[in-house]
C-alpha cells in the first residue's frame, strides 16, 4: 500500500482506493468512518493510560520520589490495573442527582475531546479533517467540554460540586478568549486558519522563532490559557482538593469518573498538540538555516517521532506548572485572564501586526 | 505612564518568582538520584532500626532458656494502658522454702502505647524492647502474647 | 477585600440565599476530623461555626486514674507534633510541685529537643500550608527534612512522634552518643534548605497572593480569643511563654521574640519560618555545651504531689501549652486540665475568615495550624 | 506588679472576695454573684487590666464545684487566678464572663458538657464534644461501665 513513515498521504489515498474497488462508495465512508473512529478511541485510551503513568512518574520525579514502581516493572502496569479497578467499581448515583443530565456529563466532556482531536495534524498525511479553519474550529469544539463539567456539577446536587462547576465555568469562558487570541498572533502571522498550511508554512523554521517576541509572548499565553483551559494546576480551581474535595466529579465514580480523568488528561494533550503545530512547527523537524549535515540528521528522524517529542516536551512543561505552583484564587483567576492575560494579548496582536507588515519575519 | 511601568514591572517580578519556584522543582526532577524513597519490604535485610527503637516489649532468655523476671508484677503496675498482665505461681527453692515465680507474663501488644515505663520500671531488667516493628496480623487474639517462653525459668542469682 | 464587597452589594439586588456547606469531619484540608459548617452566599464565607469533638477521647478523664508518670505518656497524644513540650509542661508542673531542681543537662537536652520538635512541627506546618493552598510538592520537600529529625529522634527517645522522653526529674534516656553529631549535620543540612522553603513558596507570587491581607485578626481580637503562638504574634500579640515565664534552658539562650502587627496570612506564614531560623540559632547555641552530669534526679518509686493546685505554661509549637493540676496528696491527681493552643485559636477562625472566600478559609485555616486532638483531647 | 502588691491592691479592690498569695500565683475568690462584677473589674481596671484569660477550668470538689480562670495582664504582665464556687453542686450555675474575654465563651462550652455548669447570659450554651446523651464525665460520681474499666 505503499507505507512510507514520512509521507502517510499516499498510504491513505491508497487505502481508500482499496475500499473504493471493493465496496459501493457508502459503504467505503463506513467502513473509512470505523477504522477512523476505532483508531481515534484505541489512542485516546493508550495515550491517556501513557499520559496517566507520565504523570505520576513526573510528579513522583519533581518530589523526590519514585512513583509507581510495584506493578510490572517500573510500575509500568499500575495504570492499567488501575483502569480496570475503575471499570469494576460500583456506579453510585446520589439518590437526587438528575439522572439523566449526570449520565450525560461526561459523554459531552469525552465528546468534546474527541471533536477537537480530528483536525489535529500527527504527521504528514495523517489528519482526518483538514478544514481550512482548523483553528477556529479546535476553539470552538474545545470549549463544549465546559458544558459537560457544568452538567457535572449541578446535576450531581452536591454544593461542592456546584462551586466546582460555576468556577470551572468562569474559568474556562474567560480563557478562551486568551487561547483564542495568541492564536491569531499566530493566524496574522501564517495567513492561514488552516492546520497543514500553518505547519507547512514551518518547513525553515518554526513560528516561535520565526515571530520573533510577539510569537514568544504569544506561546507564553497560549501555555498559560491552554493550562487553564484543562483545568490543571495553578488553575485546578474545579476540582480544587483542599477547598472542595473533589470539585465537579465529586459524586462520580468508576468508569464515567475515568471519563472525566482521561478526558483531563487528554485535553493536556490536545493543548500541547495545539501548541506544538502551531508555534513548534508540528511535525516538521527541527532546521536551522544554513548547517547543512544537521539537517539532513534531523530530517531522518520521523515527522510523528517529531510530533510526539515535541508534545511530550510542552506537556513536561505543564506538568512543572502543576507540580509547582500553588492554586489560584478565584478571583485571582479572572484578575490574571481580564487585567493581565487580555491587554498583553491585544499588544502583542499589534506588535506582531508590525512585524508583519514590515515582512520582518522573512 | 508611571502606571504602565508598574504594571509592566509587576509582570516581569511575578514571572521571575514564578521561574525561581520552578528551578527549585527543576533542580529535583533532574536529579533522580537524590530520590529519598526508601523501598521498604525490599530493603529488609539493610533495614536496622536504631537500638532504643522501642517496637515491642520482649523479654530475653539465654540459651539454657533462662530469664530474669522474678515475677514481681512492678511493670504491670507501671503500664498505664493495663497492656502487661502477670500471673505469678509459688515455687520451692532449692532450700525447701517458697518462692514467687512467674508464671506467664501476658503482655497485650494491642494495648501496648510503647511509653517505656515497664521497661524502666523493670528492677531486674528482665524486659526489653525489641526491635520488631512489623505487627500486623490477622486475628487480634494473636496481639496478646506471652512474653515467657515454655518451659523457661529465672536465671540463676536473680534477686528481686 | 474590595471585590467582596462588590460582590455582596450587587447579590443583595437578586435576593440570593445563602446556604450552609459542612466543611468535615472527613475533608482534606481540616487535617483530622474538625467539621466547620460554613454559611456561604456564592464563595463568600459568611459564617463559620466550628464544631469539635469527633475525636473526644477524655485524657482528662482518664488521668484522673493514672499517675504522674503515666500522665505524661497521655501528653504525647493530644498534640502528637509538639509531643515533646507536651511532656515537658507536666513534668515542669511536678518538678516545680516537688520543688525538685534538675540538673543542668536535662534542662539543655530538653530546650534542645523543644526546639527540635519546633523545627519538625513547623516543617509539617509548612508543606501542609503548601498542600492547602495546592502546591504538593511542598508536602514532600519538608516531609523530607522533618524525616531527619525524626531519626535524632529515634535514635536517642526511641520513638518517632510519641517520644514520652521526658520523666519527671529528667529525661528518660541519656542522650545517644550520636545525638550533638547528627544534631549538628541536621542544622547545616537544613540551613541550605530554609531559603528553598522561601524561594519555592514565600516569595512565590500566587501565594503572595493568596496570603497577603487574608484573615486580618487584631491584636485586640487576639487576645480577647486567646490566640497564641506564631498566629497571636502575627497579630502583635507577645505571649512568647519561653520569654515571658522562661523555664528549662531558655533564660541562658540567646532569641527574639518575633512580632508582626500586620495580623494576616502572610504575618502568620512568615513568624513560622521566621521561628524555624530562631530554633536552629538556639539549639546552634546550645548543642555543643550540653553539661556533664546526671540525665535524671532520683525519684521516689511513687509520685505524690503535696496538696494543692499546679500551673505550667509552656510554649508548644502551636502556642501557650499549659497544664493545671489539683492534688490532693494521693498518687493520682485529683484533676488535671490541659490548656491546649489549638483550643482557642480554632475558635478565632470566624473572625478571621468571615467575609472571605472559601479558598481564603482553607488558607486561614492553614496558617492557624490547627491539630485536631489538641483541640478534642 | 509582684504577687505581693497584687495582693494588696486586690485586697483594696475586692472588699467581698478572698485573697491569698497561692504557690504560684495570687489567687481571688469571689462570691458567684459578684463574678461578672468581678471579672469586669479585673479586665478593665487600668492597674490591673487583666485582658488575657489563658485558661478557664472546672474542678468537682465533694460540695461544690469551683470555676477558676487564669489570667494575665500583656501590660503588666502579672497573673491571677480567679476562683469562683459554685453553691450547689448538682446543679451548678454561675454568670458567664465570655463578653468580658471572647475566648471565654468555648471554654465555658467546654466546662458545661464536662462538668455540667450552667453559665449565666451565655450566648450559645450548647454542649462542644460529646452528644446531649451524656452524663458529665469530669464529675467525681460519674459512671460509665462500658467505657471505663476499673482495674
Amino acid at each position: 500500500m505503499g507505507f512510507n513513515i514520512y509521507d502517510f498521504s499516499g498510504m491513505t489515498h491508497n487505502m481508500h482506493l482499496w475500499f473504493m474497488e471493493r465496496m459501493s462508495p457508502t459503504a467505503t465512508t463506513i467502513v473509512e468512518w470505523t477504522v477512523i473512529g476505532v483508531s481515534y478511541m484505541l489512542f485516546v485510551a493508550l495515550f491517556g493510560l501513557f499520559l496517566v503513568y507520565a504523570e505520576r512518574k513526573v510528579c513522583a520525579a519533581f518530589q523526590q520520589r519514585l512513583g509507581p514502581m510495584r506493578v510490572g516493572l517500573w510500575g509500568l502496569l499500575q495504570t492499567i490495573a488501575d483502569f480496570v479497578k475503575l471499570l469494576m467499581k460500583e456506579l453510585i448515583m446520589p439518590k437526587s442527582a438528575d439522572k439523566f443530565l449526570y449520565n450525560l456529563a461526561p459523554f459531552i466532556v469525552m465528546i468534546a475531546t474527541f471533536l477537537a482531536m480530528a483536525v489535529l495534524p500527527f504527521a504528514k498525511g495523517l489528519q482526518t479533517l483538514d478544514f481550512d479553519i482548523g483553528i477556529f474550529y479546535v476553539t470552538a469544539v474545545s470549549s463544549v467540554g465546559v458544558i459537560g463539567i457544568l452538567l457535572a456539577g449541578w446535576s450531581s446536587n452536591n454544593k461542592y460540586s456546584l462551586i466546582g462547576a460555576m468556577r470551572s465555568g468562569a474559568q474556562i469562558l474567560s480563557y478562551e478568549l486568551s487561547v483564542s487570541l495568541s492564536l491569531v498572533t499566530i493566524i496574522i502571522l501564517a495567513g492561514s486558519m488552516q492546520l497543514s498550511v500553518i505547519v507547512e508554512s514551518q518547513r525553515d523554521s518554526w513560528f516561535l522563532f520565526k515571530g520573533h517576541i510577539p510569537s514568544l509572548i504569544a506561546f507564553v499565553i497560549f501555555l498559560i490559557a491552554g493550562t487553564a483551559e484543562t483545568n490543571r494546576g495553578p488553575f485546578d480551581l474545579a476540582e480544587a482538593e483542599s477547598e472542595l474535595t473533589a470539585g465537579f466529579h465529586t459524586e462520580y465514580s468508576g468508569i464515567k469518573f475515568a471519563f472525566f480523568f482521561l478526558a483531563e488528561y487528554i485535553n493536556m494533550f490536545i493543548v500541547a498538540a495545539m501548541a506544538t503545530t502551531v508555534f513548534l512547527g508540528g511535525w516538521m523537524p527541527l532546521h536551522f538555516g544554513s548547517i547543512e549535515s544537521f539537517n539532513h540528521v534531523m530530517d531522518f528522524i520521523p515527522p510523528l517521532v517529531w510530533f510526539f517529542m515535541k508534545v511530550c516536551g510542552v506537556i513536561f512543561l505543564i506538568m512543572w506548572f502543576k507540580w509547582t505552583f500553588p492554586r489560584l484564587r478565584v478571583d485571582q483567576i479572572l484578575t490574571l485572564e481580564w487585567k493581565y492575560l487580555l491587554p498583553i494579548n491585544l499588544v502583542n496582536i499589534l506588535l506582531m501586526c508590525l512585524v508583519v507588515l514590515t515582512k520582518f519575519h522573512l | 505612564m508611571n502606571a504602565l511601568f508598574q504594571y509592566i514591572s509587576t509582570v516581569f517580578k511575578g514571572v521571575g518568582t514564578l521561574l525561581t519556584g520552578m528551578k527549585i522543582t527543576g533542580k529535583y526532577v533532574f536529579t533522580p538520584w537524590n530520590n529519598v524513597t526508601q523501598q521498604y519490604p525490599e530493603n529488609r535485610d539493610t533495614l536496622k532500626m536504631f537500638d532504643r527503637f522501642r517496637g515491642e516489649v520482649i523479654m530475653p532468655h539465654n540459651e539454657n532458656n533462662e530469664h530474669l523476671c522474678t515475677g514481681c508484677g512492678i511493670c504491670e503496675l507501671n503500664c498505664p494502658n493495663g497492656s502487661i498482665e502477670i500471673i505469678s505461681k509459688m515455687e520451692l527453692t532449692e532450700e525447701g522454702k517458697k518462692k514467687r515465680a512467674i508464671d506467664q507474663h501476658i503482655y497485650h501488644l494491642g494495648m501496648c502505647t510503647f511509653c517505656n515505663l515497664c521497661i524502666k520500671a523493670c528492677p531486674t531488667g528482665a524486659i526489653v524492647m525489641g526491635q520488631n516493628f512489623e505487627h500486623a496480623v490477622w486475628d487480634r487474639t494473636k496481639l496478646t502474647k506471652v512474653l515467657n517462653q515454655p518451659g523457661s525459668k529465672i536465671a540463676q542469682g536473680v534477686k528481686e | 477585600m474590595s471585590e467582596t464587597k462588590e460582590i455582596i452589594i450587587s447579590s443583595d439586588k437578586i435576593h440570593t440565599d445563602q446556604y450552609l456547606v459542612n466543611m468535615g469531619p472527613q475533608h482534606p484540608s481540616t487535617h483530622g476530623v474538625l467539621r466547620l459548617l460554613v454559611r456561604l452566599e456564592g464563595e463568600i464565607v459568611h459564617h463559620i461555626q466550628p464544631h469539635v469533638g469527633y475525636i473526644h477521647s477524655g485524657i482528662e478523664k482518664m488521668c484522673e486514674s493514672l499517675s504522674y508518670p503515666q500522665v505524661i505518656h497521655l501528653t504525647d497524644r493530644m498534640d502528637y507534633l509538639s509531643a515533646h513540650m507536651n511532656n515537658e509542661a507536666v513534668c515542669l508542673c511536678v518538678e516545680n510541685a516537688l520543688q525538685v531542681e534538675v540538673p543542668d543537662r536535662v534542662k539543655y537536652v530538653r530546650t534542645i529537643m523543644d526546639e527540635l520538635t519546633r523545627l519538625a512541627s513547623h516543617q509539617l506546618w509548612w508543606c501542609v500550608m503548601g498542600m492547602d493552598l495546592g502546591a504538593l510538592t511542598t508536602f514532600f520537600y519538608g516531609l523530607r527534612d522533618r524525616e531527619h529529625i525524626l531519626d535524632i529522634f529515634e535514635e536517642t527517645c526511641g520513638a518517632r512522634m510519641t517520644l514520652n522522653y521526658s520523666v519527671p526529674g529528667g529525661v528518660m534516656f541519656d542522650i545517644h552518643p550520636n545525638f550533638q553529631k547528627r544534631v549538628k549535620a541536621f542544622i547545616t543540612e537544613f540551613r541550605k534548605k530554609l531559603p528553598e522553603y522561601d524561594q519555592l513558596l514565600t516569595g512565590n507570587v500566587i501565594f503572595q497572593e493568596r496570603t497577603n491581607d487574608i484573615g486580618y485578626l487584631s491584636l485586640e481580637d487576639a487576645i480577647a480569643w486567646g490566640v497564641t503562638g506564631p498566629s497571636g504574634r502575627g497579630s502583635g500579640f507577645s505571649c512568647d511563654v519561653r520569654k515571658h515565664n522562661p523555664y528549662s534552658a531558655y533564660p541562658l539562650v540567646q532569641f527574639e521574640e518575633k512580632l508582626d502587627t500586620r495580623g494576616d496570612s502572610f504575618a502568620r506564614y512568615r513568624l513560622r519560618i521566621e521561628e524555624m531560623h530562631e530554633s536552629l540559632h538556639i539549639i546552634e547555641q546550645l548543642i555543643d555545651n550540653i553539661p556533664e552530669g546526671d540525665y535524671a534526679v532520683k525519684m521516689k518509686g511513687v509520685v505524690k504531689l503535696p496538696e494543692g493546685e499546679f500551673y505550667q505554661r509552656v510554649e508548644s509549637a502551636r502556642g501557650e501549652f499549659g497544664v493545671y493540676i489539683v492534688s490532693d496528696g494521693k498518687k493520682n491527681p485529683y484533676r488535671v486540665k490541659f490548656r491546649s493552643p489549638g483550643f482557642s485559636n480554632l475558635f478565632a477562625l470566624n473572625k478571621m475568615a468571615a467575609g472571605h472566600k472559601i479558598a481564603d478559609l482553607v488558607a486561614i485555616m492553614s496558617t492557624l495550624d490547627l491539630v485536631i486532638p489538641d483541640i478534642d483531647r | 506588679m509582684t504577687n505581693e502588691e497584687l495582693q494588696a491592691c486586690l485586697t483594696g479592690e475586692f472588699t467581698n472576695a478572698e485573697v491569698k498569695i497561692g504557690k504560684q500565683y495570687v489567687e481571688i475568690l469571689v462570691q458567684a454573684d459578684e463574678l461578672h462584677d468581678a471579672a469586669v473589674k479585673l479586665s478593665t481596671l487600668p492597674l490591673l487590666s487583666f485582658d488575657y484569660l489563658f485558661c478557664l477550668s472546672g474542678v468537682d470538689y465533694p460540695e461544690k464545684i469551683q470555676i477558676v480562670y487564669h489570667l494575665e495582664s500583656t501590660k503588666h504582665r502579672h497573673t491571677v487566678v480567679l476562683k469562683v464556687n459554685t453553691a450547689d453542686r448538682v446543679d451548678p450555675v454561675v454568670d458567664t464572663v465570655s463578653d468580658v474575654w471572647q475566648t471565654a465563651k468555648y471554654h465555658e462550652r467546654e466546662v458545661y458538657d464536662l462538668l455540667g455548669v450552667k453559665f449565666n447570659n451565655h450566648t450559645d450554651l450548647r454542649r462542644l464534644f460529646l452528644d446531649d446523651s451524656w452524663g458529665f464525665p469530669l464529675r467525681k460520681d460519674y459512671k460509665d461501665e462500658v467505657r471505663i474499666v476499673e482495674r
